[in-house]
């Protein structure tokens, strides 16, 4: 990151001392929104000229709406929209930008609207990641199970799709034997898990959209001697799915990095604001989390004090 | 003399009057709180944004007061609002887009009312089932996918009509049709007997399952509009969308003053519980309060508002017990 | 065929779970007649009125209007065909208001279709000017007290101008005032030709109004003549299906110490200044028109009202009572006026309604003891000759009279010393009425102290000692046996107390 | 006459036991449909998923025979479950933090409690302000984050006693409980008095206020206990678990035959409710169907379960009028 007074002397439009900006926050009862949304409030402190404020958009399209259009009421400098479903926001974040506001999307963005900027991480990708070694590690004719997260979700449905085309398409051979909606959650999961090892002799990988559910079809299966060795994929790299790849329970997860994200959102926030940048369109990286890397990014948990 | 009839008259307004009491209350002090509250866009924006809440509350409101109630209002807006969205894109015509989605809501209530009324399931258990099965439908039409490039279908819900945003017009609409309702037709009036005493009411010559249903199609006309504006507000045909919102519309009739043993309530309460919810969200957001501490605010001053509507409601009759009411 | 036949029963039958309420009933009402049907608690009358007036639908048999087979589906086709009827249970919506509660399910109508406000209003005023009452229209129906209630129903089924009014123990909430109203009303209507099928238990009013007289005995009809064939000797008879004396003979019971002392018991809305005492084995009664506010002083003294003034003494020793439980435990107990809203617990069964004020007599080794309680229950229930298919029979499916007792019982079991009894004989046949005096002496030879609220003058000079008379919130006189005349009760009960 | 009895019993069977021969054919039918059904690890995970949420609707049952319910129930458990783990991670004691969540569980249900009895709010509002309140306290209690690595605390939820998994047996101690409470109590008659007429059972000695208070405090205690097995089942503490939950105890009590209406209920019908839905469920997934005609289904049969034992309980009495039930 960068300290504010490095920033000071570059030109601007409308010179301020302090800019005023909204983080509208998808759901900050969901876990990792509101790891970001910590993680945006811990770097904003860095910055001298602008002051944040979090709003909850409370995973409901409406409420997030409201929350835009309140925001374009109170003319805040800056709007930066993590929305619950892009097309819903979309109107509402064009009439921000037509309102002269800057708005950065993320997590995910909301593409196509000129003069909005963006940063993202890409859920094909953060998905393609694990597929791609899914593909050579996936044994031949397996069975596996795919946990999704709920329908019409964004992330939820890019995942499921690069999943598809990245690794089933590539491998006819592979078996899906059970396939349900856990929406996020790891007791759904684990239920259908359970279920699941009733109904088939032999499940060779979990394939989750999340490592939320990841983390509950492995609780089912972790001491169970007939599933030694089963493979299991996640997304977003949560402390829980850190410790269970250092135990040898799962197999990779990519890491969706709340830090990045928000170092990536205030920098470039702040790059508007100060007329450094007229528009940014930016992705962090989705690195893969193995248990040949894993050690770095449990101290990054335990930095961020999620693991003790 | 004087002083006496002032204060009669104020012992009245408060009894009488105490949830617009509070309304009021709220909105002065988010008005000291926040100089923004006030503008005329600011209350633009919070009424819009209840407005499909309060469209599913006046439904609620007649199917509550006859004793009955509606889970499944939510999971009917989403189905009515989806297949209303795949008219739109189907045939380009507003017309038949949003009469598509009375349909399915009317359709979806005369179910509930028929296991009500047919088959005597308890109204709670019936709209819980037409709750599961109405989102079920809506995500089984759509697999489950969003339907986005709704075009101009977005003018229900995005659009002005007499310089207001046109949710904010149609909430109107149907509180007066609400109100009408209730006051001054055979109908209304039935509905407050059969919640009053169901028994009494059939053995006054009312017939009760014909009440019943027209109840329900009533409320199915709302739940289709509130899934019009909903998509269109939204911009998009959401089959997951609107989760929650029967509580929403629940919330907003209860603190209303609309009572789960029946009988009582009114569409003007309806719309002022719903505008104390909005008022409140709003000015939270507004001062900027941490949203986790809002839930508890939120939930603590729905129960000071709805304790302090019946505490002055019934002050006055000193019976020892606990008045109907609390049940 | 006759003409003269307004309405006929023939063959209908009725089963109930575990009943058959009615058994092939048969007779017929002419027009311009007072029919009675009279029966003891249960025998069926409520549920073949019911079957008239299209609540219940007969199992077997036919109703007839004008010699015409006519099947009733509900209320609104019998209230077409011209059958209204009033309630034996009040059954009333408590948040409506005086006036709407009049057109429930009749609601005048504008030109266009709304609700009109305004002939509602014209309407109920011209309605309440004739009969000379003096409600404000908009009171809520919850604000009244039963009689009031009654007296409304009454004038809502009138107001219908029916060709055949059915009313179902209609007297047995209102004082006699009320009643020579009602009495003069059916006379109107007869004179129109209107027929009243009338239900009452008591029995110088069925002598004073019927042309008929069916009598009901177990679901079958006994004998249907008319009155001039009748006496009140052979009525009973037929019901009871045995001997009943007609007139309670009270017996000389000795009177004891004071055990209930009230002075100065005071809340400014209902009542003022109440002072009265009670005495071992007396049984004294509450006289008083409608709205008197015994029932009021009543509820204070037991616990469920809170009053602002006054002192309550127990044998010499003052007592607080804030809740019923304290009123148990100082052994007081209350029957209610109002029995469905006070009295039962509808959905649950003969046994716990019996149970429910002395649980903790059935606790062994810490757990309801079912054999004790089934022991107790049936015991009393059989000496109070509750006619019940089984104690595990909810209550609701009971007759009203058997209501009674079952809630009778329920404070029997409290074993108590004051027994205050409100309209005890309500809706209770002929026999029941007389078990229940018989229980009141039985009572008082124990010992026990009965205070006695009544609007039926006949039964408080029978039974009672002494008689408070209250008006308007006030005692206003009290009498001694040897003093007891209707006319000075009556004195006493319009008189507002001189001071 | 032999025949005669036969059938009288059959039909007697039939009106009571309604909802168990729904449970029954369900069984039957998934046993048909899918071999794995059967087997003895299906049946005990059926029952360990079903654990947390019937031990919901045991409280639930409580307070609804009594003519209340408890919204809030989720988000107790919620409260509970990450007070208690993290009272764990601080501790290390087992037994602290199950007190920890039963403490809980108890406090927010004084507080529903007094909001009903001294405050005379409806239940609804009461445990609808409670259900967002607790909630709110979680999320902010844990910052929104998810609690990891709770070590032993697992044993209350994937531990085993006498062979079976936890969960069940505190299910089965919690059924025995209730049972008992509700059968064998002056506790229990007083609940089923007030359900049945409130005012009755006031002027019939019994402490209305006192009786729903501890209706309010025993489920507060089935609340903590269903934390401390939902988070130990989990593995973790999580502020935004079980959502959804208070909706599942209220379906498994109205199948199970408790009433809204008050005064009727028992704890094993809950128990036969649970189970049709768990069963239900099970067998989707086990013949694989679409999880969107999954929902459809499992609101169908909901349905059709609460209407086939409504009309056998009723069908002999054949009154016109709408029976009290369906209210
Ligand atoms: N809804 C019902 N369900 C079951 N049984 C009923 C029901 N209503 C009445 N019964 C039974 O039918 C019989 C006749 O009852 P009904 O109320 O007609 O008597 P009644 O002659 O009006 O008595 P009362 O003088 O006490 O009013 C009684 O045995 C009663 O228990
Ligand atoms: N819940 C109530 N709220 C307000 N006023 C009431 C209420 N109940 C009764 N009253 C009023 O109190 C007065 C006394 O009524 P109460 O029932 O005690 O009379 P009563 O002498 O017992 O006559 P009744 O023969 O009608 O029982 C009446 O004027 C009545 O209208
Ligand atoms: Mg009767
Ligand atoms: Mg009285």
């Amino acid at each position: 990151s960068q300290p504010a007074t490095e920033q000071a002397a570059a030109p601007a439009a409308e010179q301020k001392d302090v800019y005023r900006v909204a983080y509208i926050a998808r759901a900050q009862a969901d876990s990792f929104a509101a790891w970001m949304a910590n993680a945006v409030i811990e770097e904003a402190a860095k910055y001298d000229n602008i002051k944040l404020e979090v709003f909850d958009g409370q995973a409901s399209d409406d409420t997030e709406n409201s929350l835009i259009e309140n925001a374009i009421t109170n003319k805040y400098d800056v709007i930066i929209v993590q929305p619950n479903n892009g097309e819903a926001q979309r109107p509402y974040v064009e009439r921000a930008v037509a309102a002269g506001i800057k708005v950065i999307t993320t997590n995910a963005r909301i593409s196509g609207i000129p003069g909005s900027s963006s940063v993202d991480a890409d859920p094909y990708v953060q998905a393609k990641v694990n597929a791609d070694l899914a593909v050579s590690q996936i044994p031949q004719n397996a069975n596996v199970v795919v946990l999704m997260g709920p329908p019409g979700n964004f992330h939820a449905d890019a995942r499921r799709e690069s999943w598809q085309k990245e690794f089933f398409e590539k491998r006819p051979d592979v078996k899906i034997v059970g396939e349900e909606i856990a929406n996020w959650n790891k007791d759904e999961a684990m239920n259908y898990m359970e279920t699941w090892v009733q109904a088939n002799d032999k499940i060779d990988a979990i394939i989750a959209m999340n490592d939320n559910m990841a983390a509950g079809a492995i609780e089912v299966v972790k001491d169970n001697p007939n599933y030694k060795g089963i493979l299991s994929y996640g997304v977003d790299g949560t402390a829980e799915a850190t410790l269970l790849i250092q135990q040898g329970l799962m197999t990779s997860t990519s890491l969706q990095s709340a830090y990045d994200l928000a170092t990536a959102l205030l920098d470039t926030a702040n790059k508007l604001v100060t007329g450094v940048e007229k528009e940014i369109n930016m992705d962090i990286n989705s690195p893969i989390i193995t248990k040949d890397n894993v050690e770095q990014y449990i101290e990054m948990h335990k930095r961020a004090g999620a693991i003790k | 003399m004087n002083a006496l009839n002032k204060s009669k008259l104020w012992a009245n307004l408060k009894s009488k009057y105490s949830i617009y009491m509070v309304l009021l209350a709220l909105f002065l002090v988010s008005w000291l709180a926040n100089e923004n509250f006030v503008s005329g866009e600011n209350l633009k924006n919070i009424s819009t944004q209840i407005s499909v809440g309060t469209i599913l509350a006046f439904g609620q409101t007649i199917l509550i007061i006859s004793g009955m109630l509606d889970l499944s209002s939510a999971s009917v807006l989403a189905l009515a609002g989806v297949l209303s969205v795949s008219a739109y894109k189907m045939t380009g015509s507003l017309v038949i887009a949003f009469l598509v989605a009375i349909l399915v809501g009317v359709l979806c209530n005369v179910l509930n009312g028929l296991m009500v009324t047919k088959f005597k399931a308890p109204p709670f258990i019936a709209t819980l089932a037409m709750m599961t099965m109405a989102r079920g439908a809506a995500l089984m039409y759509t697999n489950g996918q969003n339907i986005y490039q709704i075009g101009d279908y977005v003018v229900f819900g995005q659009g002005r009509i007499l310089g207001l945003p046109a949710p904010i017009i149609f909430m109107i609409g149907l509180l007066v049709l609400t109100w009408y309702l209730l006051k001054h037709t055979v109908f209304g009036r039935s509905v407050y007997a059969i919640g009053g005493n169901e028994e009494a009411a059939n053995a006054s010559g009312i017939n009760v399952n014909k009440v019943k249903m027209r109840a329900f199609i009533i409320n199915g006309i709302f739940v289709g509009i509130a899934g019009v504006l909903f998509m269109s507000r939204i911009n998009g045909g959401m089959p997951n969308g609107a989760i929650g919102y029967e509580f929403k519309a629940l919330t907003a009739a209860v603190i209303g003053g609309t009572s789960f043993t029946g009988g009582i309530g009114t569409a003007s309460g309806t719309l002022a519980g719903a505008f104390i919810v909005g008022f409140l969200d709003n000015i939270m957001v507004l001062i900027g309060v941490n949203s986790y501490l809002q839930q508890i605010v939120r939930g603590a001053i729905i129960a000071l508002a709805v304790i302090y509507d019946i505490w002055a409601k019934t002050k006055k009759t000193k019976l020892k017990l606990g008045n109907v009411e609390s049940k | 065929m006759n003409l003269d036949i307004k309405l006929r029963v023939s063959n209908v039958e009725k089963f109930f779970p575990g009943v058959k309420a009615l058994d092939k009933i048969n007779f017929a009402v002419r027009k311009g007649t007072v029919h009675v049907i009279c029966g003891e608690n249960g025998a069926g009358k409520s549920t073949l009125m019911k079957v008239i007036n299209g609540i219940y639908k007969q199992d077997a048999g036919q109703i007839l209007i004008d010699e015409k087979v006519v099947d009733i589906k509900n209320p609104i086709e019998a209230r077409s065909l011209g059958i209204s009827m009033i309630f034996q249970e009040l059954n009333y919506m408590p948040e409506m208001t005086i006036e709407e509660s009049l057109f429930v399910g009749n609601w005048p109508k504008d030109r266009y279709g709304k609700v009109d406000w305004k002939e509602i209003r014209k309407r109920t005023l011209q309605l309440l000017e004739k009969e000379n009452l003096n409600y404000a229209p908009e009171t809520k129906i919850k604000d009244l007290t039963v009689s009031d209630i009654q007296m409304l129903e009454i004038l809502k089924a009138i107001s219908y101008n029916s060709d055949i009014i059915i009313m179902d123990e209609p007297t047995s909430a209102i004082t006699q005032k009320e009643v020579e109203v009602l009495f003069k009303k059916i006379n109107e209507l007869t004179k129109r030709g209107t027929c009243v099928i009338y239900i009452s238990h008591k029995m110088d009013e069925i002598f004073r109004i019927a042309d008929e007289i069916t009598v009901f005995r177990d679901g079958c009809v006994v004998d249907s003549r008319p009155k001039e064939d009748y006496d009140m000797e052979t009525v009973i008879t037929q019901m009871v299906g045995r001997k009943v004396e007609s007139i309670f003979q009270k017996e000389d019971i000795e009177i004891g110490e004071q055990v209930l002392q009230v002075y100065g018991l005071t809340d400014a809305a209902k009542f003022k200044n109440i002072n009265f005492q009670v005495c071992k084995g007396e049984i004294v009664g509450f006289a008083g028109l409608m709205g008197a506010g015994r029932t009021e002083v009543m509820r204070a003294l037991f616990g469920l009202d809170e009053y602002q003034a006054g002192e309550v003494l127990i044998k010499g020793k003052k007592v607080n009572i804030r809740n019923v439980r304290d009123s148990i435990d100082q052994k007081i107990v209350m029957l209610s006026e109002d029995r469905r809203r006070f009295g039962i617990i509808p959905v649950r069964s003969v046994r716990e309604n019996v149970s429910l004020s002395s649980l903790k007599k059935f606790i062994y080794k810490g757990r309801l003891h079912a054999e004790i309680e089934n022991q107790t229950v049936a015991d009393l229930c059989k000496k109070m000759n509750v006619k019940t298919p089984s104690y595990e029979t909810s209550i609701e499916a009971l007759s009203g009279g058997n209501q009674q007792k079952v809630i009778l019982s329920k404070w029997m079991v409290t074993d108590p010393d004051i027994l205050i009894l409100d309209e005890p004989t309500r809706g209770i046949d002929v026999g029941a009425k007389h078990e229940i005096y018989k229980l009141m002496t039985m009572l008082t030879k124990q010992g026990k102290a009965v205070i006695m609220v009544s609007s039926e003058l006949p039964e408080l000079i029978m039974m009672c000692d002494r008689i408070y008379v209250m008006a308007k919130g006030e005692i206003t006189g009290m009498l001694k046996r040897d003093e007891f005349t209707q006319e000075k009760i009556m004195a006493y009960a319009t008189a507002i107390r001189a001071q």
